[in-house]
């Protein structure tokens, strides 16, 4: 059974990847950008774990956990990046 | 196991490493400087030697006690054992010459580390035996380089960089590729089980496309036509030290790249591949030396000459015999320490007189006839004037030329030669035979009174030694000469150098 | 039983995540999507480390899968200010049917000053207090 | 898959050489980013891919149960990964400075040192 | 305007700046057996210090390091590089590990090596390296 | 004492990370810890005000994981249905906590929380701005967001 | 033998140092050196006036047969005994006409410098030791001309010699070097001269005429005889000392030299017959143009050397008796003129024939040793010019072919030849006294005593023919011929077809002469000689040259990244992909398609994110989608089981983030910088680059490797690598010292940002 569920987790997360990634594409804000890139680093995160059952490996979890624990930093940075007078929007 | 063939890489990473924690003394730094160099300098005579005297001709070790070809094994052989010897040399002199010429400012912000990293990478490349590992240590001395480059943040550095940055990039990138298909094709990175693995493979002429790729990317590095754009984008920028260091070294390692791989690994096709090395020779000969003739800034002129010798070690790669690859090493040799002479030259004339302008200084014959005396050695070096060292580089080549009768290459290596004098010349009779021009007299004098005797002194120490080494080269040619077709021979044979890795060398 | 728990749990996160990801194309304004991808994603993930924690059935592995979920909890809401707010600052239309706003009247922005709007009922400011 | 990624690291060099091509700075550098990632996926690639055996040994055996993928590239492509970090990030600073200095983001306008 | 002065990120920054720090030390010791190593730890580290000097500023960051980025990069060279060299005074080649197996509580029988001096360094390197960047390039801007 | 059990919570993430769950195991992750938080610390000075009461910890934890699930599935619904019904607001609410951590976990918590998303603390942390999907009802909306406020200035005190 | 060659280059050394501490007299004590070795020389000529040919061998750099071997006999003891008699004069000449220059010990170096070199072109037996003092001649003789170097011109015309003769030096040198191949590896003259088969040489005609390139500029032949002339912006001891007695014929020694060797085939003939008439009239032509002392003498050595020339390719008997006689004469008469014109030009502060007159009564001595040399130049009895003259007749008359052509150039040149003789014996000390800019009077002991002995000499010879026929003549006349010949000179000779033609050439040399003044105004308004003349020629060539090279720089060089990087990818596709296409022979199989869905997604998006980065006009835009290939390719290493590479590919794209954005608010947005079709083309080079790759990727997938190294490295990692993170093992211990580099990459990366932020901003504070 858990291949099948494996199988179809990795389908809708992969899903809801592709629907990100069309708001990263279309933004319009950098914000808007950096919300969906935050969403795709937490999928990401997802479609390890489902990896690491799927193949039954467990080591694979450590990446999902640097990702965890890391991810946040890019909005941070884009945030840092707005606020210091960086343009947001579409130039 | 023969650790003196890791030392010319153990060395500058000590005392670069060591130079960055001492970051805040520029005294200790210079102390590090010399003496390291010094160390490198000496410990590439002791592995010359030692590899000479070897029965083998080739000393290896294989780091981590991995045997081949399973770790990373460093080779000796007399080609890498020459290059590196002349990388030490050029660093040596480099180092002396910085002590008068650099300024606090560049001292403080990491000179001296990045010139031992820079002389690591250069050491390690020539020296390595592992095809990955060699792009590693193109990285390194690729970014020491960078660093170098662009230190003093002037605006045309900044411009020149982006054009090194990018072009070095794009070849290192091409040189990445080309590892990860060979290791893809192979499964191998060691260069000796590559002569063998190559071999096996059903596909030859998928080597040949890879040897492609190889020669592109090293060719980059080499600034060969039509790809050396980044030179002379770029080498004019920086202080004149780095210029020379960049002058007698970089390039180097691609070309000597070229002759590693285009005579250990790719000699399969040599009626294709070569060929191609012969026109690639032609052509960046006799761009870059019309490059060179375009121009009246001392430090463009010769940047474009550097491409236009590195025609001539193309040159003596693609013939492919004896005498030619003998020639091409020996032409890579000569040309280290002329065209690095030149630089550190022109520096002097900067110091002197405040300008790289050929229109802006004069008068240098009159009053250093010294300095025109080393500048004539190794210019007409440069030029090929016998008995100096470039002469018996261009002999052995137009003469390899001769005898495999390759007339359009003898024909344009000639042709070459002449404007490689007229641009020489043109430099001799700008500044040091014409009198200092009256508009910039003043800056002149000025730049004059702030050098002292002293720094000028120790900026002749490493021009002299370069100059009378220009000289030597040519008037007591024959003990190089027999190293170099020792070498040459060893490149003929791929066989002494897959054995001496592969045979467990103990 | 683990493994039918694994997989409810695991295609619950999952869908939470695609719906996560559907507000963020779905959703009118900045502010409004990160409602659905700051909840819904951190959720959905969480609780897919989770059906793996269960699957492994090891220790080592469960804390590993609760080390993501906590990670993924304290650093979502974060990273949630930070972009809001920034985006907000930097001007980021709201929807247009939105009621009211009663920040943007407050920002100073050339100071970088957020004002309270309390400042004078209270007489002992606390501007500095956290800034060693 | 490995045919797939041919195409996938086909269209990451074209991406990246075109971008490179705009010249701006910003999309130069963006640009050599691509192209180094590029770069490593070819090696990953070419040398064999895999599903769910990474090389690892399990405490106590002495090989990876059930086969490995090659850890070889892998390492490589680690070295490469870390080098061209660091050779991109000096790039990166490089176009700022550059910027600053020059005042300009067209490429083509930075002549100076060639004519 | 020398932080980005929210409130909540420096909290979390206080809260989160151990663990990861942490976390980054976990991943360089366990490198050997299990994904990590010197360099991914380093850039744990790494980010780090980067989310403080985000929520914070240079100066305090400076601080926070004990010791300034450039030397610490260049101890780090300095020390990978001089792991290599023990082994020759066994009459190996350079960088031929040596192991000295050392009972350590809390991780167990760990061995000490020449490799792990090595991953230090390479720990060392990649903090002070990433963190001379973003410390130069955060205080040109302020 | 804070930095104690600080300690002690950072011993505990060693342990768990490392899987060793013996004595030794945890006196390691203990000097580790010990180790990084004399590193924080010379700079960062004390740590302010953060959890003393371990069970409070735990029961305030469920009932985050609580608000959180709820929080989905007001998003979902928000989602998958046509978003007309929304009436999205900002409000600022003026806030009795006054420790860093107090606000910050309180801020974060009603970003988690339904409908609701903080967007910044005012300068003189004394007022918490808030994005609400629905502000139809602002009053039972903010009676709700005090009754957050009093129970994390609860679990704090 | 070795040292005496190698004097020149010890005194070079010396001199300087000499010169400072004689103070006047150096230059008397300095010509000990040359005069030594004219007596070391003479001292050979017994043994070789027996028809010796005395070898000796040196080793320098034997393995590539570059050798210090000498060849004594007849040729060269001649050359050498010229070189250094007249060096003798020259040095104590240079003495006196440079008196109080403070240049002079740099003079007497390189001076000294050349004497060596050109000691050691003539005596050299090892063609490549030749060839290296025939360089080194060139380029002394190029300091040499430039000595008065704060003159733009020049500095213009010593790089005109030196580019011409330098130019006609490589050519030798590949012709040198055919030579040897085609002698069967033989280097040294002596060798080739022995050698067979040089003429079955499947490249002879390439052979010879790179030789002949070599030798005619050398010795200014037509067309390359405008550099001459041009060379006497030279200190006059110089002019003297080079182009009469030695530099310019060291390309007739070379062509006497290989005479044996070559002189048999049909082209050297024609070539050095009809190159030799042309410049022997052009040399008279020119001559009789000019009104310069030095001009004068160096037009007439033009035509001496075209006769020289055409005399070698003659190459009868009788003709070489001649061109060996004639070498002999011209050498004594013109080292004397050129004397002489010195002392005239000295004295006077003039070089113009028309403005010096009457100088008899102040300059007495100079008009008479003038009226002899000049004498002997015009080809009047009793001088040795006569002799030389009436054989070069006689050897035209007996030419195998072109008789006629030759003969009528020889007579029309010998007139000219005594018009110009005639004038400069006579012009300068004749008719009323002219104003000079110096007031004149008999020039110093020093600049007298050469010219003098040498005038002396002509006549002496001219008298006594038998004397240098037995010591010199006919020993070189035999190394020329390749075998021994009896020579006897005689002033009388009959009276026969030469004797008429040189009356002839007389009284009609006399009337030009007489109408000299009209002659030259008729001259000077031939301009188009200096339109079309080969120095016209060499200038364009030059100036082809620079425009060749501002063209080729603005189309390389020309500062565009874009044109960079379009070369550098074409060149990268057309060579790989040539290769690819051309040398693998079946089409590359696209192999197993085997992928999941997800996988494929992800893969796509990975590709979808390059491409809408590298097509988005938002720079943020382009640097967050690269945030989505960065995870997307981190994915992608997990799903293939590469754990390390997954985490290390996020943490690396997090920094960059962190990097870029720090950097990034600085910097202006995309602006669109090309036209549509730019971009369009910018696609197919991008395409194309990526196409290549595809295939490069799909051929190496179609090889299968069965035992890859790192089977092994698998195998040792637990047991001796004592790791279970193999990938790890191989960073830290099998391949450490990869890991080394990169950590130094990554250090050096930021030693350089910090340097790159912070440099400038402390030049700023200051
Ligand atoms: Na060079
Ligand atoms: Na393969």
């Amino acid at each position: 059974m858990i291949e099948w569920v494996t199988l179809a987790t990795m389908l809708i997360l992969v899903l809801a990847l592709v629907l990100t990634a069309v708001r990263l594409v279309l933004g319009p804000s950098l914000a808007d950008r950096v919300v969906a890139l935050e969403l795709i680093a937490l999928i990401a995160v997802g479609i390890i774990i489902v990896y690491a059952v799927q193949v039954d490996r467990a080591a694979f979890l450590d990446v999902a956990l640097v990702l965890a624990l890391t991810a946040f930093m890019a909005a941070v940075g884009f945030a840092r990046f707005l606020e210091r007078g960086g343009s947001g929007d579409n130039e | 196991m023969n650790p003196e063939v890791a030392l010319p890489v153990v060395i500058p990473f000590l005392f670069g490493s060591l130079s960055i924690v001492l970051y805040k003394s520029n005294a200790a730094q210079r102390w590090l400087g010399v003496i390291g160099t010094g160390a490198l300098l000496i410990a590439s005579i002791v592995l010359l030697h030692n590899t000479y005297t070897h029965p083998d001709g080739v000393l290896t070790i294989a780091l981590g006690d991995w045997e081949a070809p399973f770790g990373i094994v460093l080779v000796s052989d007399l080609l890498g054992a020459v290059m590196v010897l002349m990388a030490a040399l050029m660093g040596f002199a480099v180092a002396i010459y910085s002590l008068a010429t650099m300024g606090s400012e560049h001292e403080k912000f990491g000179y001296y580390p990045l010139l031992h990293l820079l002389l690591s990478g250069v050491c390690g490349a020539f020296l390595t035996g592992d095809i990955f590992n060699l792009y590693v240590w193109v990285e390194v001395l690729l970014v020491a380089s960078f660093a170098l480059l662009i230190l003093g943040g002037e605006r045309a550095q900044m411009e020149g960089a982006i054009k090194y940055v990018t072009l070095n990039l794009l070849s290192s990138i091409m040189l990445l590729t080309a590892v990860g298909l060979t290791y893809g094709m192979t499964g191998t990175l060691n260069m000796a089980d590559l002569v063998g693995r190559f071999a096996e493979l059903e596909n030859q002429g998928l080597v040949t496309v890879v040897a492609m790729l190889y020669m592109v990317a090293f060719s980059i590095k080499a600034a060969a036509f039509p790809l050396f754009f980044w030179l002379p984008a770029s080498y004019h920028t920086p202080p004149v030290a780095i210029s020379a260091l960049f002058a007698g070294l970089l390039t180097k390692v691609g070309v000597y790249a070229l002759f590693r791989f285009f005579s250990l690994l790719f000699t399969q096709d040599t009626g294709y591949t070569h060929e191609i090395l012969l026109w690639i020779g032609g052509f960046t000969m006799v761009t870059g030396v019309l490059g060179a003739a375009r121009y009246y800034e001392i430090r463009r002129i010769l940047s474009f000459h550097i491409v236009s010798q590195i025609g001539y070690m193309f040159m003596g790669l693609a013939l492919f015999t004896p005498l030619a690859l003998a020639g091409g090493i020996y032409f890579i040799v000569h040309n280290i320490v002329a065209k690095s002479n030149l630089f550190l030259i022109g520096g002097v004339i900067y110091f002197l007189r405040g300008s790289h302008e050929l229109k802006e200084v004069g008068g240098l014959w009159r009053e250093r006839p010294w300095l025109g005396i080393m500048f004539l050695a190794s210019a007409l070096s440069l030029a090929g004037i016998p008995p100096l060292s470039g002469f018996i580089g261009k002999y052995m080549l137009i003469r390899a030329g001769v005898e495999a009768e390759s007339w359009g290459i003898v024909a344009v290596a000639l042709g070459v030669g002449m404007l490689t004098l007229y641009s020489m010349v043109k430099i001799w009779a700008e500044a040091f035979w014409k009198e200092q021009p009256e508009a910039h007299a003043e800056r002149a004098a000025q730049f004059e009174r702030t050098v002292s005797e002293r720094s000028l002194a120790i900026m002749y120490l490493p021009i002299a030694l370069l100059a009378i080494l220009a000289v030597l080269l040519g008037v007591g040619m024959q003990p190089v000469y027999e190293v170099l077709m020792a070498a040459a021979e060893q490149m003929r044979d791929p066989q002494i150098y897959v054995d001496a890795v592969l045979g467990g060398d103990e | 039983m683990s493994e039918t728990l694994t997989a409810i749990i695991m295609l619950a996160g999952a869908l939470l995540v695609l719906i996560g990801a559907l507000g963020a194309v779905r959703m009118p304004d900045l502010l409004l999507r990160m409602h659905a991808t700051t909840k819904a994603g951190a959720l959905g993930t969480g609780m897919i480390a989770i059906a793996a924690a269960i699957y492994f059935v090891d220790t080592a592995v469960t804390v590993r899968a609760l080390a993501i979920v906590a990670f993924v909890i304290l650093t979502a809401p974060v990273a949630a200010h930070m972009i809001g707010r920034a985006g907000y600052f930097t001007g980021a239309p709201l929807w247009d049917r939105t009621l009211k706003d009663e920040l943007r009247q407050r920002l100073d922005r050339h100071g970088h000053y957020l004002h309270s709007g309390l400042e004078d009922t209270d007489d002992t400011p606390r501007g500095d207090r956290d800034s060693q | 898959m490995e045919p797939l990624m041919a195409f996938v690291v086909g269209g990451m060099f074209a991406a990246s050489i075109y971008m490179m091509l705009r010249r701006s700075l910003v999309k130069l550098v963006i640009g050599l980013i691509l192209l180094s990632n590029a770069a490593n996926l070819l090696i990953f690639t070419v040398s064999g891919m895999h599903r769910g055996l990474p090389p690892l040994i399990a405490e106590g055996a002495l090989l990876p149960e059930g086969g490995w993928a090659d850890p070889l590239p892998q390492a490589l492509i680690l070295t490469a990964i870390v080098i061209g970090f660091g050779v991109l990030a000096f790039a990166v600073v490089l176009i700022h400075r550059a910027y600053e200095v020059v005042k300009e983001d067209d490429l083509d306008k930075m002549r100076s040192t060639d004519t | 305007m020398n932080a980005m002065d929210s409130l909540i990120l420096r909290t979390a920054t206080r809260f989160l700046l151990p663990l990861l720090l942490i976390f980054s030390l976990f991943v360089l010791l366990r490198g050997h057996d299990e994904p990590g190593g010197g360099f991914i730890a380093g850039l744990v580290a790494a980010v780090a210090f980067s989310l403080y000097l985000f929520a914070f500023d240079a100066s305090g960051t400076r601080r926070l390091m004990w010791m300034d980025p450039r030397p610490m990069l260049g101890w780090g060279l300095f020390i990978a590089t001089l792991s290599g060299l023990p082994a020759l005074f066994q009459g190996k080649a350079f960088f031929t590990a040596l192991w000295w197996p050392v009972h350590v509580p809390g991780i167990g029988s760990v061995t000490l090596s020449t490799p792990l001096v090595f991953d230090i360094g390479v720990y060392m390197v990649v903090i002070g390296s990433v963190m001379a960047i973003v410390l130069a390039l955060a205080e040109a801007e302020e | 004492m804070r930095l104690f059990i600080w300690n002690i919570l950072l011993g505990f993430v060693w342990v768990t990370l490392t899987g060793n769950f013996t004595g030794s195991g945890f006196l390691a992750g203990f000097i580790f810890g010990y180790v990084v938080l004399v590193f924080v610390c010379r700079v960062s000075g004390s740590m302010t005000g953060y959890t003393r009461k371990i069970p409070q910890v735990i029961g305030f934890t469920l009932f985050y994981i609580w608000e959180l699930i709820l929080s989905n599935m007001r998003v979902a619904y928000e989602v998958l249905t046509p978003s007309h019904g929304m009436r999205p607001g900002v409000i600022g609410l003026p806030l009795d906590a006054r420790s860093d951590a107090a606000i910050t976990i309180l801020a974060n918590l009603i970003s988690m929380t339904p409908g609701t998303l903080s967007i910044d603390v005012s300068s003189d942390n004394r007022m918490l701005f808030i994005h609400a999907m629905h502000i139809d009802d602002e009053d039972a909306l903010r009676a709700d967001l005090k009754d957050l406020e009093r129970r994390v200035i609860e679990l704090l005190s | 033998m070795l040292l005496a060659v190698l004097s020149g280059f010890i005194v070079c050394l010396l001199a300087p140092w000499l010169t400072r501490s004689l103070g006047d007299r150096a230059n008397w004590v300095l010509a000990l050196a040359p005069a030594a070795l004219f007596v070391y020389f003479l001292g050979w000529v017994p043994e070789i006036a027996q028809g010796e040919a005395i070898t000796v061998h040196y080793p320098w750099i034997p393995g590539l047969e570059i050798n210090m071997s000498f060849l004594v006999d007849g040729l060269s003891l001649l050359f050498a005994l010229l070189i250094s008699g007249i060096g003798t004069f020259i040095i104590i000449y240079a003495g006196g006409y440079l008196h109080g220059d403070h240049r002079l010990p740099r003079f007497y170096a390189i001076m000294f410098a050349f004497m060596g070199s050109m000691l050691g072109l003539v005596l050299s037996d090892n063609i490549i030791t030749m060839f290296v003092f025939w360089e080194l001649t060139s380029i002394t003789s190029y300091l040499l001309i430039g000595f008065h170097h704060e003159d733009r011109n020049v500095r213009w015309l010593a790089l005109q010699g030196l580019i011409v003769t330098v130019g006609g030096g490589l050519a030798l040198m590949a012709g040198l070097l055919m030579l040897a191949v085609a002698a069967g590896g033989e280097f040294t003259l002596s060798g080739i001269l022995a050698a067979d088969g040089i003429h079955e040489y499947p490249f002879f005609i390439g052979m010879l005429l790179a030789i002949l390139f070599g030798t005619f500029t050398k010795s200014a032949q037509v067309p390359f005889h405008f550099w001459l002339p041009n060379a006497m912006a030279a200190p006059t001891p110089v002019s003297a000392f080079l182009h009469s007695a030695t530099m310019v014929k060291a390309g007739v020694y070379l062509m006497a030299r290989l005479n044996p060797a070559l002189g048999e085939s049909e082209l050297w003939f024609y070539m050095l017959g009809i190159f030799g008439a042309l410049t022997m009239l052009t040399g008279s032509i020119m001559a009789l143009r000019s009104t310069g002392v030095k001009a004068i003498l160096a037009y007439t050595t033009i035509m001496a050397l075209g006769t020289l020339t055409m005399l070698i390719g003659i190459g009868t008997e009788g003709a070489i008796i001649a061109a060996m006689t004639f070498l002999l004469a011209h050498a004594l008469y013109k080292a004397a003129l050129f004397m002489l014109a010195g002392a005239l030009d000295h004295e006077t502060g003039t070089k113009d024939v028309t403005k010096m007159g009457g100088l008899r009564k102040l300059m007495p001595i100079t008009f008479i040793a003038a009226c002899v040399a000049a004498l002997s130049l015009a080809g009047l009895p009793p001088l040795f010019g006569f002799i030389a003259k009436e054989l070069m007749f006689e050897a035209v008359l007996e030419a195998e072919a072109l008789t006629t052509f030759l003969a009528i150039l020889a007579v029309l040149s010998a007139i000219m030849i005594v018009t110009m003789a005639a004038v400069f014996a006579l012009r300068p000390f004749l008719g009323e006294r002219k104003e000079t800019p110096k007031t004149p009077h008999e020039a110093p002991l020093s600049m007298l005593i050469g010219p003098v002995i040498l005038a002396t000499l002509s006549l002496i010879f001219g008298l006594a023919g038998f004397i240098p026929a037995a010591a010199l003549v006919q020993s070189a006349v035999g190394a020329v011929y390749g075998e021994p010949i009896a020579v006897e000179l005689y002033l009388w000779h009959g009276f026969n077809l030469p004797l008429m033609m040189s009356i002839a050439a007389v009284v009609l040399g006399l009337v030009l002469f007489w109408k000299w003044d009209a002659v030259l105004a008729l001259f000077k308004r031939l301009t188009f000689i200096d339109r079309f003349g080969a120095e016209r020629g060499y200038e364009r060539f030059m100036d082809a040259i620079v425009a060749v090279a501002e063209w080729q720089t603005r189309l390389l060089q020309n500062g565009s990244m874009s044109n960079y990087l379009i070369t550098i990818v074409l060149t990268i596709v057309g060579l790989t992909g040539w290769t690819l296409l051309v040398h693998t022979d079946t089409p590359i199989p696209l192999g197993v398609l085997d992928f999941n869905v997800y996988e494929a997604v992800i893969a796509a998006l990975v590709v979808a994110g390059a491409l809408f980065a590298s097509v988005t006009s938002s720079r943020l835009g382009a640097v967050a989608t690269l945030g989505i290939v960065g995870f997307g390719i981190a994915l992608i290493y997990v799903l293939f089981s590469a754990p390390d590479l997954g985490t290390t590919q996020i943490m690396v794209e997090t920094l960059t983030v962190i990097l870029l954005v720090l950097v990034l608010f600085r910097l202006p947005g995309f602006i669109n910088y090309s036209a549509p079709a730019t971009r369009i083309r910018d696609a197919v080079v991008a395409l194309s680059l990526g196409g290549l790759m595809t295939l490069l990727i799909l051929a190496v997938n179609d090889v299968t490797v069965t035992d890859p190294i790192s089977d092994t490295l698998v195998e040792w990692s637990e047991p001796e690598g004592h790791g279970r993170n193999i990938v790890n093992v191989i960073l830290v211990d099998f391949r450490a010292l990869d890991t080394l580099g990169e950590i130094f990459v990554i250090g050096l990366a930021a030693i350089g940002v910090y340097a790159m932020i912070r440099f400038r901003a402390e030049d700023k504070a200051k």
